[in-house]
């Protein structure tokens, strides 16, 4: 198995190897969602376009999947689909073998409670009226996670978790006296207040610096530890892709084009798209063939 | 630029054009009389008018076999020829016409009065129909002569039922024939548009100009003209005359002190007299009026099912507050129903609750008369140093708390003397504890709470242009006339009223029935069912420059007298 | 292919709207208390007498029955008869209709092309006194109280200085004047129209004045304009050739949607200055308990505003074809 | 530690809302429509507190009670009346400062009414879309036709006289549509922001996402439109009151007019006729005024543009 090599992500990574026999976590099964442009009055409608098309992977417990295209490809949608904000309209999409569709009422809020999103851009994802103890409890008093006198416990450790520390700085800023960094910091901490079991990851990265982008990644990968959640993550990143995730599937067009273990497929792409992929970005290529000296986790974890 | 250019030019030019139109002033040499109106007429359908201003006009159209003389003091005979004589049997009438034309030229005849009285009682006219059912026969004996055969003798038939207009048997039979063959006759009769009526009177519609003006001229075959009737010579002397519409009181104030009207047919408020006087050519009239403005109260549930609760009310009820600051002194206070220039029938000598009293007084007064009549307060409105103090939680002799009551009144827009003297009322009855507040209402939807479902605990309401017979009295009170839509509005039912009242109808010899009448006003005072509160005076203004010769009468100048004998200054 | 689908769709809800206001007006009107027989106060109304009239009226039939007799006149036409008038309500409103459209249009147009063209002289001069004046001027016309404004407006021209007459759309004196031609005539209703117009106009300029100036504020800022700039135009050109029609587009709307609070002021000055129109006559039978002339009033109003916000919506789909809803 | 781009982030990031509410208010101040508007208010609010003085000094100068027992009939100014009596002696300054009391509680009460059913209907309307959105918005449509004036008109000639809080009441019902289709439309950007997609996403109901995370967002809009929904409400009751159609029992500005209108004195005591008329116009200009100048600063397009002159 590919995955027994040795790999340059050191320890950090070998904790997360998974066992192959694990169940299944998510799955989707032949899934496609069409959007269609606005309806006029009369219900018909506008052009269509297909971001999912008959899309299948399932993802196992405690493993990393990456989901790699370039914007537009449908990567996202997938995601979306995982964590109910958008309905398939064809296909399924399986949670523990359960179709997500036939989830309803009060089912859905405990489903809610275990799949969790981190959102691409921290400066759209936190609402601006509300302080960083109201975000980030707002979890814990929608599933009544905690007695409200504990609930300010429960935010302060999300939040030193999450390395905003000291968390007491923080409780009662709001999102415009943040750093971008930090609110990705806050949207994380919402997320995994709830311990949740899979969480989906939705470019946390893409709208911030690169060493900023590798404290969040550090993060992630920590708290992959802590919680033995299972993790899907969606980039455009192969660098980022290759480096996090045990698994990747290559989308384009809304459609799979190729899947496998990360490092089979950077290292030999089938796909002349993945192909094309790889060779458009050139930061990947320096930054892989320097590896041995791009370690962000190791500083990052004292950084903040 | 060039549109804002243009547009500018015309505008300029419009400016232009208007007050070269205005400078050119009308100078021709017609002289009409010029005449305000508050509102446009409803109709011109003698039947269906039942408002002032279409009265005003048809007044003018329309006439009576007999009419009042100004000075109120007899009837002389209009369009009949001299008094109806009386036949021995004591039911049957026979009237005289003068010779008379209909303003088209042709004869006024026995006919016309015939067929006006038939097609009231065969279409039951409402207001009209009281008037005549009681009438058997009616037959036109000649050209010139009408019996009248009634049922039994009727003591309103003279005052009442002769003085309705006579329309022309022309202008109505085929409309009232057609009407008949209609599911609806009445509302078909009702709904006639009549475009020029067909009269006898001084005056002829010449042209109704929806929404701005009427315009009416002389009637050359009017039959007073020339003749001297009630001590006067008629005319009329004014060519033409110009009804224009004016919308509000202040804008017709205006147009008069510009000298675009030579008079405002419509009472005006005490509140422009000085004003008004200080233009040497304007000239105020304040008038009698026949009117009656109360307090009425619902005996039919409590707490005003109780007489001494209205009687500490009627002394509550300061009427020469009222008088002196809502009507600014053009009024006078009432104590009976009937106004006191109406002296024959007037009763002088009646209770006057709370006269002369000061407001603690009347606190007083009240006060002892409720603890009399086993009312009690938590905090009674004289303390045991009897101290005046405010009053609260007035309990009813059975023990029970009084409820909130409203006493509803028409809205400020319809009448604002009304409207104000309910919120002064509300103010004094709750110095004595007992909860009231006036409330406002639609004067269709007061009618309705109060006439036709019963549903209220008092009220202020007036009448005016009340007839000189105090036959109201009896329709006001009498227990008959309690139910949906009746006008005992109050509920009242006393079976001793109810007999002297049923008396007074038909007693035809006046001094007897005078007695009646006395006893009637002395009851209603006594049990205040209603609370008569003011008369107001009509105020009415005209100039004096171009017209001469307006005849004060009841209920103002705007008479036929008047009209027959306007004559242009100079 | 597009605005016929919309318009269609746009007819077909009005439709509906209407038909649901005439169903609301005919229950309130129904439900409320008061009817025209207990206004006569006349104590020789006996009861006997009000029962007949209110049978012969049809006051008494069952209320479905009553509501199936409404939607059928309504359809063919027949809005019943006044209580008040005792004629047609149709006649009533043709009567009433042309004075109201004759004041309100031409006061509308005038306070829109005024408005308009202020709102571009201003805009140009943004920042400066003049705008800063003349907004806070076109705000204070826009507040200002109308009945208020209306009675200090007949005070000062019709009374004090006494260009114009008090009240009313034509002189009495003029026309019975049987010498008086057509023209005279004309410039009578103008004379009269000239204070009514003035009020209405005050009230009126100042909000379109206000949309167009900041819609040339916007439009300024798109690249045409520089373009234009660019291109060495001169000022007047650039203002009047390629920004102001653009921006005049919203006052379209304003128009549009300013409707129903134009028809309040237009009420209240037609109550004022005495024009025979239709907001008063609606005041009127509103006090009268002239049920079937209140009801037919009002539904003519929502019609009309219905009506002007299609043409308003269609005008700008017309005009800017970005916006095809 | 915080790494140099940390620290070039914190820059970059917006000011803090205190500064932003500073700016805002500089902005504001700045603004002479704004600044003339909250004088005037500030002006009349005074009035309104002082309307509670003159019935202390001497029960003769209760607005709607008290008369003054010298005086039966309309007096122009004196020392003991500043502005004079109406016509049955009451005082006429102490019903303008009562009537400026019930201004405002008019115009703030039916405006804040109109205010909470716009923005409730626009966020549910917004947020739920599709079937409850075309019903409420079709709804909002036939509202919106109506003049509101007239219609209040009819419903308080039919149903009696309206006391003050129910004419309150019918206003709020009629003049909710403006606000709500713009709050809908800001509802509907909102909707699909990542903020609510994530509230979605823990979890969050309906009732939740529309009141925690929509409601805050759309908060300053429905401010705005709340002080243009004063002066409109101010204006309508003022001018029911002025046809006579207003509460009886209150001593509104309208209602004073209605007075002078009614009693015949309109065009013969200034005044009694012109005081009313002008704090009428001027309390809706205020109101109007701040309205704008909030607009501007509200704005950001404006608002940009005026940092940079």
């Amino acid at each position: 198995m590919d995955l027994l090599e040795p790999h340059p992500q050191g320890a950090v990574l070998r904790t997360s190897i998974m066992k192959t026999d694990s169940p299944i976590a998510v799955e989707l099964v032949e899934a496609t969602k069409i959007f269609r442009t606005k309806k006029t009055f009369f219900g018909r409608s506008g052009e269509q376009v297909t971001a999912l098309d008959r899309v299948s992977f399932s993802i196992r417990q405690g493993e990393i999947f990456g989901l790699v295209g370039e914007s537009g490809s449908g990567k996202t949608t997938a995601g979306r689909l995982i964590v109910k904000l958008d309905e398939p309209d064809s296909g399924k999409v399986l949670v523990d073998g359960v179709n997500l569709s036939e989830i309803r009422g009060h089912k859905m809020k405990r489903f809610r409670r275990r799949i969790q999103m981190i959102f691409q851009d921290p400066y759209q994802s936190l609402n601006p009226y509300l302080s960083v103890y109201q975000t980030v409890c707002e979890p814990v008093v929608i599933h009544r996670l905690a007695a409200p006198q504990k609930r300010l416990e429960t935010v302060v450790s999300a939040l030193s978790q999450v390395g905003l520390t000291p968390p007491e700085d923080y409780l009662f800023r709001y999102p415009h006296q943040l750093s971008g960094g930090q609110r990705q910091r806050v949207a994380i901490a919402r997320s995994t207040v709830l311990n949740p079991e899979i969480i989906v990851a939705d470019e946390p990265t893409s709208m911030l610096d690169a060493s900023i982008s590798i404290q969040i990644f550090n993060i992630l990968v920590r708290l992959k530890q802590n919680l033995n959640a299972t993790f899907l993550f969606i980039t455009h990143s192969l660098a980022a892709a290759l480096y996090l995730c045990d698994r990747i599937a290559v989308i384009r067009k809304g459609k799979i084009v190729e899947m496998g273990p990360a490092k089979a497929i950077i290292r030999k792409p089938e796909h002349p798209y993945t192909r094309e992929l790889i060779r458009s970005q050139p930061r990947f290529r320096k930054k892989t063939e320097q590896r041995g000296s791009f370690r962000p986790w190791e500083n990052g974890a004292t950084s903040s | 630029m060039t549109v804002g250019n243009r547009t500018r030019a015309a505008l300029l030019l419009l400016c232009a054009a208007v007050l070269a139109c205005a400078s050119a002033a009308w100078a021709k040499s017609r002289h009409p009389l010029r005449i305000g109106l508050g509102e446009e007429p409803r109709t011109l359908n003698v039947w269906m008018a039942s408002d002032a201003n279409s009265n005003n006009i048809l007044s003018q159209i329309y006439q009576p076999l007999y009419r009042h003389t100004p000075e109120e003091t007899e009837m002389v005979p209009w369009l009949a020829a001299g008094p109806p004589e009386m036949e021995a049997d004591g039911v049957t009438y026979q009237v005289r016409l003068r010779p008379a034309r209909w303003s088209d030229g042709s004869a006024f005849t026995a006919a016309d009065v015939a067929f006006t009285c038939r097609l009231i009682k065969e279409f039951k006219i409402p207001r009209h129909y009281s008037r005549w059912k009681f009438v058997d026969r009616i037959e036109a004996v000649d050209d010139r002569t009408v019996r009248f055969v009634l049922k039994e003798p009727m003591a309103i038939f003279l005052t009442r039922s002769l003085t309705i207009p006579i329309v022309s048997e022309k202008e109505w039979r085929e409309v009232a024939d057609a009407a008949k063959k209609q599911k609806k006759p009445l509302a078909t009769l009702f709904n006639h548009t009549v475009e020029r009526p067909l009269g006898t009177g001084p005056f002829v519609l010449e042209k109704w100009h929806k929404g701005a003006f009427l315009h009416m001229k002389k009637n050359d075959w009017f039959f007073g003209q020339g003749l001297r009737i009630g001590g006067r010579l008629l005319g009329p002397f004014v060519g033409e005359i110009l009804f224009k519409i004016y919308g509000t009181s202040d804008v017709a104030m205006l147009a008069l002190k510009k000298g675009a009207i030579d008079m405002y047919w419509q009472g005006i408020q005490p509140g422009y007299i000085e004003n008004l006087e200080q233009h040497p050519e304007i000239r105020i009239f304040s008038s009698e009026r026949s009117a009656l403005y109360y307090l009425g109260f619902n005996l039919r549930r409590p707490p005003f099912d109780d007489p001494a609760l209205r009687r500490a009310a009627a002394v509550l009820v300061d009427k020469s507050f009222i008088i002196e600051r809502v009507l600014q002194g053009y009024g006078s206070r009432m104590d009976s129903i009937l106004p006191a220039g109406n002296e024959f029938w007037y009763n002088p000598n009646l209770t006057e609750y709370g006269e002369g009293l000061n407001r603690e007084q009347r606190i007083r007064a009240v006060h002892r008369i409720l603890k009399e009549a086993g009312y009690r307060w938590t905090r009674p409105p004289v303390d045991d140093a009897g101290k005046v103090q405010p009053a609260a939680g007035l309990r009813l002799p059975d023990g029970s708390l009084m409820e909130p009551l409203t006493i509803l009144t028409p809205p400020a827009d319809y009448d604002p003397h009304r409207a104000i003297s309910g919120l002064l009322i509300q103010q004094w009855l709750r110095q004595a504890g007992i909860p009231a507040s006036a409330r406002p209402m639609s004067f269709g939807a007061l009618l309705q709470q109060v006439k036709a479902r019963h549903d209220f605990d008092a009220f202020i309401l007036g009448y005016g242009r009340l007839s000189l017979d105090p036959d109201y009295l009896r329709i006001f009170f009498h227990s008959e006339f309690d139910r949906e839509r009746g006008w005992n509005m109050s509920g009242y039912h006393n079976p001793e009223f109810d007999q002297i009242a049923e008396a007074s109808e038909k007693t035809m010899d006046l001094e007897a029935r005078r007695l009646l009448i006395y006893k009637m006003q002395e009851i209603i005072a006594r049990d205040v069912p209603y609370l008569p509160i003011y008369l107001p005076r009509e105020i009415e203004a005209v100039r004096t420059d171009r017209f001469a010769g307006w005849v004060q009468m009841l209920e103002g100048i705007g008479n036929i007298w008047s009209f027959c004998q306007l004559s242009p200054v100079n | 292919m597009e605005i016929r689908r919309y318009i269609l769709g746009r007819l077909f809800q009005i439709t509906l709207i209407f038909f649901v206001i005439l169903t609301v007006l005919f229950l309130l009107f129904r439900l409320a208390p008061g009817d025209p027989v207990s206004r006569m106060v006349d104590p020789n109304m006996t009861p006997e007498d009000a029962q007949r009239l209110i049978e012969q009226l049809g006051l008494d039939l069952p209320m479905w029955q009553q509501y199936l007799i409404y939607l059928k006149n309504f359809l063919k036409g027949r809005f019943g008869i006044s209580f008040h008038y005792g004629q047609p309500v149709s006649e009533i409103i043709l009567n009433r209709l042309p004075n109201t459209i004759l004041l309100f249009t031409s006061s509308i147009v005038l306070a829109a092309f005024v408005g308009v063209f202020l709102g571009k002289i201003v805009s140009w001069k943004k920042g400066e006194r003049i705008d800063t004046w003349v907004t806070i001027g076109a705000l204070v016309c826009h507040t200002l109280f109308l009945p208020w404004l209306a009675l200090i407006i007949i005070w000062v021209f019709a009374y004090w200085i006494g260009w114009f007459p008090l009240t009313g759309m034509i002189s009495a004196e003029i026309w019975t004047d049987p010498s008086a031609g057509l023209l005279r005539k004309g410039l009578d209703i103008a004379h009269h129209m000239a204070l009514p117009l003035t009020t209405l106009f005050l009230i009126h300029f100042g909000s379109y004045l206000l949309v167009m100036r900041s819609s040339m504020l916007d439009t300024l800022r798109e690249d045409y304009i520089l373009t234009a700039r660019a291109k060495g135009l001169d000022e007047a050109t650039i203002r009047n050739r390629h920004a102001a029609p653009n921006a005049a587009l919203p006052v379209i709307t304003s128009v549009g949607l300013s409707l129903a609070f134009s028809i309040n002021g237009g009420a209240l000055t037609e109550t004022v200055f005495t024009w025979p129109g239709l907001g008063r006559e609606l005041v009127f039978a509103v006090s009268n308990n002239d049920y079937p002339l209140a009801q037919a009033s009002f539904l003519l109003i929502a019609a009309v505003v219905l009506t002007a916000n299609l043409v308003v919506d269609l005008i700008y789909a017309y005009l800017d074809p970005r916006i095809r809803y | 530690m915080k790494t140099g781009n940390e620290q070039r982030d914190t820059l970059a990031a917006p000011a803090g809302r205190r500064d932003w509410l500073a700016g805002g208010w500089a902005l504001f101040w700045e603004n002479p429509i704004g600044k003339i508007g909250l004088i005037l208010m500030a002006c009349f609010a005074l009035m309104a507190a002082a309307s509670f003085v003159p019935p202390l000094l001497d029960p003769m100068y209760h607005p709607m009670h008290g008369v003054d027992p010298e005086i039966s009939h309309a007096t122009g100014p004196s020392a003991a009346h500043w502005l004079g009596t109406d016509f049955i002696g009451r005082d006429i300054l102490s019903q303008l400062l009562a009537g400026a009391r019930i201004a405002f509680m008019v115009g703030l009460s039916a405006a804040f009414m109109s205010i909470f059913f716009g923005t409730l209907i626009g966020m549910i309307s917004g947020y739920a879309g599709r079937f409850v959105d075309t019903l409420l918005m079709r709804i909002a449509d036939m509202v919106m036709v109506m003049p509101t004036l007239l219609v209040v008109l009819i419903l308080s000639s039919l149903f009696g006289q309206l006391r003050i809080w129910t004419i309150v009441l019918l206003i709020a019902l009629f003049r909710w549509p403006g606000v709500s289709r713009v709050i809908r439309a800001q509802t509907l950007t909102l909707k699909h922001r990542p903020f609510i997609e994530a509230a979605r996403v823990t979890g969050a109901s309906h009732l939740r996402i529309i009141f925690r995370h929509i409601f805050p967002n759309v908060l300053p809009l429905a401010l705005l439109y709340m002080t243009f929904r004063v002066t409109s409400a101010i204006i309508i009751e003022a001018a029911l009151a002025f046809l006579g159609f207003g509460d009886p029992g209150t001593v509104s500005w309208g209602m004073m007019l209605q007075w002078v209108w009614k009693t015949g004195h309109m065009f013969q005591a200034p005044y009694w006729l012109l005081p009313p008329g002008i704090c009428i116009s001027l309390l809706t200009l205020s109101f109007y005024m701040l309205g704008r100048a909030m607009e501007e600063v509200l704005d950001p397009r404006l608002r940009k543009e005026g940092e940079s002159e």
